[in-house]
């Protein structure tokens, strides 16, 4: 109960010290800011009306001709404007880090049950890692080997604990180091909601389909496919669904050559 | 000796009930369909790959062309997602404008649909009579945001425009006027016993199901399951309102079309609230980045489109542009239960089933 | 029997109501203000900054620069300024990040021609563009850091 | 006009038919132009639009051009339609549609011909342009165009019977089946006509009539929402020209029916309006039944092919019975 109305204060975000210490460090921020600009300025004084910052000079350099100590003067300031703010900003979080020690969010309970059920029912080590996404409402998120993510998927919609009956989405993606498979779900009962991320690796990409389970990965799962080449062995009808079917390759990978030069 | 055989016949990609390039190939006995397979993807765009070169800007025209009956909703869930993300602050009046914009979307996506699937059906006037009062939606936008269809009018953080002068008096106008256009409708065709006699028991199919199938929307909302997600997980300043879900029992066209018709009004309800709630003044740009660049990490977000949830997932490595950018197009999923509620119907329930489901192809191919 | 009967009635009745045909090309249509058509491109007012160009989600605009021929001014002007109409799509974007206003929409939107390669429009033809242009131009976007909308 | 069909067939007697024949094809043919122009500006009205208005003052050639560009089309045959019947078709559809016109009486004196079994002869012609349909539906070797014209068989069929049984209340009553008679035995009073004492009759009449004429809410057959356009996908140019004519003569045809049958034909609504001309009086309520049909399609939408059917025999096809039941018990009872 207490969970569902945290959710729904999800707008709300900061007690009134976080924002005093965030607001303080803000300033702090952009004092540095302030400061390292003005070097710069100075150093570019001499040419520029320095009307504006960000854009205009990064779009500038175009409008004449510099000469090479003017370029140089200014590549400096450049720098050391980029440093000044990095470290203003660095010390902004400290400040922030410092006022407010972070709080467990209070999804973690939840996930650490998550987690040791699956333990117990399916493999010790069938979670490979877990964290709260706190800027997507908290949402408990785990890793779950591929071999044993057909066993979870199955206990994710029937144990008593999970009953994700719905699944919101199913989205694949290349991390060029591995492919990973993303899974939505919730509960339409409790409405509590999880997120699964199942690893694989990029040469014979293949995660178990969960379409027995969920309908609603059916059409994913084959968008999926045609999309990344991840194989989804248990599927009852896997083919592609957007591209054609002589197509060759898999556009989303992040290695694909379009075959027209022009798109 | 008597012998028949099964009919294989295409319907679409070219076909004036498809809504769009959509094809089903459907195994006909006599009249009645032993089997049917969607085939899509003739109007796949590759929106997610163009995406992953675009920065977070520039996608938002993008999307105004996925669901192109419901732009602004598709521009919310983008904008939605990122400002989630990022953890930004969203000024009050950009929030209720993009609020009223999206209830005016809802409205104007219901008319359209209304007037299709009477088409669908055979009657011609309701399709115009639907076009004639979206055509007021339609030029409310075009005041608003210069466009009338594709609006690309939400932004990180805000929106473009500021509501012109008397905008907000218009939307309040239409508000009564559409009520008595509603009353028009249904007397023209909800009571229409030939039409009653076609929807009702047709596509029928139970909340087990549909939860299964992860259908959303008012196709979820017919079999009496309570989700939408303007309630259930509040986003924008829907807590704010007080509005009511329709929901249906049986899960049949029937529902859907009524389920379909009391959302207009409640649509009108919000809106109503959110016109007389509306600040006099405020920002409409809150305090945004020049470039944005959501931290690395990656979201889900999810709103209510007029079709059903809409979502955005995005995986960020820190940069202007996403790593990978997914929608989750309601007509897509929906769709998905179209093989299954049609076997055993006639052709002519085909259109009926087809046009209940409320797709748009654009958003299904993507 | 009663629900057909309402529904001829709606009908009837709707014989005398207005109409609502435009007669589009006989009476130009009259367009919002904030209409996004055809830009108005004025080469005066160009500082070669390249936003346009960049933050086009189409890449429809091709632009080049020179040396200012004025040899006491700083800065480029423009030498050529190309709009691909084929693949623009009117989003605005462009004009949204003009620091000197000096492309801007209009209400114009004929663009239908015989052929594809009428829809390449020149700097000439986009400073000839001059009717109709938008006269509210500050969004939003003003209030974002470093662009100045007064110039 | 009567006279002339009992004297021998001399050649200028000849002459006389083939010119009053060319006549009354012209008027056909004018009523099918401007029924269409009507008909688009009616629904237009209905729709809140204007309808045709660019060609000629009002839009009023709208329609001429339409032939016109009907005429200069390209007449395609699919190459795997079967050709001779393919071209045969709108021939079949066509021709019995203009043949059942020469039974029906304008006014007293001006008719074509006073068959005695004249009604018969009308359902007997009109269910010939059936063949036709599926004879199209066949020919062009199209999915599409095969289920527009088998749906086309079973409606006609379905509907042909109340039709004909429909009307049999009236023969009833007045004994004959030749038109001319009927309506003399419709009174002066225009509750004396059909209409009223054959309530029952007039209803199951019209519904079928409308079914029989392929229109909304009936048009099964060329569905265009579901079957593309049904019978006549393939046809284009003029082939496809002589469907529509031909759904417009029977749209005249069925009109002027209903007029003879049920509204009295010719005669005033009231005694004292006999002074203006019966010609007027039998257009006035023909154009009502014509507008009825417009209206009618502007309104509806269709019906599905099952329900169709068992309306037809579950419904339609009883209470006409019934209505012929009731109909001889009166008849039995005060007339006799």
């Amino acid at each position: 109960m207490s969970d569902e109305q945290e959710v729904k204060r999800e707008r709300k975000i900061m007690t009134p010290e976080e924002r005093e210490a965030k607001i303080k460090a803000a300033a702090e921020a952009r004092a540095a800011r302030e400061a390292a600009k003005a070097q710069a300025g100075d150093a570019e004084a001499s040419t520029e009306d320095a009307a504006a910052e960000g854009t205009a000079a990064e779009a500038k350099p175009e409008r004449k001709i510099l000469t090479d100590e003017e370029k140089e003067a200014k590549v400096k300031a450049a720098a050391e404007a980029r440093a000044a703010r990095a470290k203003a900003k660095e010390e902004a979080e400290a400040a922030a880090a410092e006022a407010a020690p972070k709080e467990p969010s209070y999804n973690q309970p939840r996930l650490d049950r998550a987690i040791e059920i699956l333990k117990t029912k399916v493999a010790v080590d069938a979670v490979e890692e877990s964290y709260i996404n706190e800027n997507n409402s908290h949402l408990p998120t785990l890793t779950i080997k591929g071999e044993h993510w057909y066993t979870c998927a199955e206990l994710l919609k029937h144990d008593e604990a999970f009953q994700c009956d719905y699944l919101r989405n199913v989205s694949g993606a290349d991390h060029e180091t591995h492919m990973e498979v993303v899974y939505h779900m919730v509960s339409i009962s409790t409405q509590h909601e999880y997120c699964i991320h199942v690893k694989t690796d990029r040469e014979q990409p293949s995660v178990a389909s969960v379409t027995p389970i969920w309908q609603t990965a059916n059409w994913n799962e084959r968008e999926i496919y045609d999309l990344l080449g991840i194989a989804f062995p248990g599927h009852p009808d896997l083919r592609r669904i957007m591209m054609s079917d002589d197509w060759v390759g898999h556009p989303l990978r992040k290695d694909y050559v379009p075959l027209d030069s022009e798109v | 000796m008597i012998r028949t055989e099964e009919l294989l016949l295409n319907v679409g990609p070219q076909h004036p009930s498809t809504h769009g390039v959509f094809r089903i190939v459907v195994k006909l006995d006599g009249e009645v369909i032993k089997e049917a397979t969607p085939v899509m993807g003739y109007l796949h765009r590759g929106t997610e790959k163009l995406a992953e070169n675009l920065n977070y800007t520039q996608i938002i025209p993008y999307t105004d062309r996925m669901d192109y009956v419901s732009a602004m909703t598709n521009n919310y869930v983008l904008v939605h997602a990122v400002e989630k993300m990022m953890q930004l602050e969203i000024p009050e009046r950009a929030e209720f404008l993009r609020l009223i914009v999206m209830e005016l979307q809802r409205v104007a996506s219901h008319l359209v649909w209304w007037g299709t699937y009477l088409l669908d059906i055979g009657a011609m006037s309701p399709f115009l009579y639907a076009f004639r009062d979206r055509e007021i939606i339609i030029d409310l936008f075009n005041e608003l945001c210069g466009a009338r269809l594709t609006y690309n009018y939400m932004r990180v953080g805000g929106v473009k425009w500021d509501a012109p002068e008397g905008w907000i008096d218009k939307v309040r106008e239409f508000i009564p006027y559409m009520r008595k256009k509603m009353e028009e409708y249904d007397r023209l065709v909800s009571g229409n016993e030939i039409f009653l006699t076609r929807i009702k028991g047709v596509g029928t199919y139970d909340a087990q199901t549909a939860i299964d199938f992860g259908l959303s929307g008012a196709n979820l909302r017919c079999t009496g399951v309570n989700w939408d997600i303007r309630k259930n997980e509040p986003y924008s300043l829907y807590d704010r309102f007080e509005f009511d879900v329709p929901l249906g029992t049986n899960g049949d066209c029937y529902d859907r079309y009524f389920i379909r018709m009391e959302e207009l009004r409640q649509s009108l309800r919000i809106l109503e609230q959110a016109i007389e709630q509306f600040p006099k003044d405020g920002e409409i740009m809150g305090k945004v980045p020049r470039v944005i660049r959501p931290p690395a990490g990656e979201i889900y977000a999810r709103i209510e489109s007029p079709r059903g949830e809409i979502g955005c997932y995005i995986v960020s490595k820190g940069k202007a542009e996403p790593y990978r950018l997914k929608f989750r197009r309601p007509s897509f999923v929906n769709l998905q239960i179209l093989p299954k509620l049609l076997v055993g119907e006639t052709m002519t329930n085909l259109i009926t089933i087809l046009g209940g489901v409320d797709i748009v192809v654009g958003e299904v191919d993507c | 029997m009663k629900g057909l009967m309402k529904g001829l009635g709606v009908t009837f009745k709707a014989m005398t109501s207005k109409k609502v045909t435009y007669k589009y090309p006989d009476v130009p249509l009259a367009l919002p203000d904030r209409f996004r058509g055809i830009q108005y491109f004025e080469p005066d007012k160009c500082i070669v900054c390249n936003q346009c160009a960049r933050i086009c989600p189409t890449e429809c605009i091709t632009l080049t620069g020179k040396p200012n021929p004025d040899p006491e001014k700083k800065g480029k002007v423009i030498d050529t300024f190309d709009i691909n109409f084929e693949l623009c799509i009117l989003c605005d974007l462009c004009t949204e990040v003009c620091p000197t206003e000096a492309i801007v929409m209009t209400n114009n939107f004929e663009l239908a021609s015989y052929s594809r390669d009428d829809l390449f429009k020149n700097k000439e033809w986009l400073y000839e563009n001059n009717e109709n242009i938008r006269k509210e131009n500050n969004s939003a976007m003003t209030t974002r850091g470093g662009i100045k909308k007064d110039v | 006009m009567g006279t002339w069909l009992q004297e021998p067939l001399t050649w200028t007697n000849f002459a006389i038919f083939l010119a009053w024949g060319v006549v009354f094809l012209f008027i056909v043919l004018g009523f099918v132009t401007y029924a269409i122009y009507f008909e688009r500006k009616v629904i237009g009205w209905m729709q809140l639009r204007i309808g045709p208005n660019r060609v000629g003052p009002l839009g009023l050639f709208q329609t001429l051009a339409d032939i016109f560009k009907l005429l200069i089309k390209e007449d395609t045959i699919p190459r795997k339609a079967d050709r001779w019947l393919f071209i045969l078709a709108p021939v079949i559809t066509y021709v019995p549609s203009f043949a059942v016109l020469v039974v029906i009486p304008y006014t007293d004196s001006l008719y074509f011909t006073d068959l005695n079994v004249g009604l018969l002869y009308y359902g007997a012609l009109s269910c010939i342009s059936t063949i036709g349909i599926i004879l199209a539906g066949w020919a062009s070797n199209n999915k599409y165009s095969l289920l527009g014209g088998m749906r086309s068989a079973a409606q006609m069929i379905s509907y042909e019977i109340p039709l004909v049984i429909s009307v049999v209340g009236v023969i009833l009553l007045n004994g004959s089946l030749s038109l001319r008679t009927i309506v003399n035995g419709q009174g002066d009073y225009f509750w004396q006509w059909n209409f009223l004492p054959q309530i029952i009759g007039f209803v199951v009449f019209i519904i079928a009539a409308v079914s029989e004429l392929n229109r909304t809410p009936f048009d099964l057959p060329e569905a265009e929402s579901e079957l593309v356009a049904g019978y006549h996908v393939e046809y284009s140019g003029f082939r496809f020209a002589f469907f529509m004519l031909a759904e417009y003569v029977y749209v005249f045809a069925i009109a002027s029916l209903t007029t003879v049958l049920f509204l009295g034909g010719w005669h005033a609504p009231f005694p004292f309006l006999t002074f203006i001309p019966g010609i007027i009086w039998f257009i006035l309520k023909f154009m009502f039944c014509v507008f009825f049909l417009f209206w009618l399609r502007a309104t509806m939408p269709r019906i599905r092919v099952d329900q169709l059917m068992s309306f037809g025999w579950k419904v339609l096809l009883p209470l006409s019975l019934i209505n012929v039941f009731v109909t001889a018990i009166y008849v039995e009872l005060f007339i006799k």
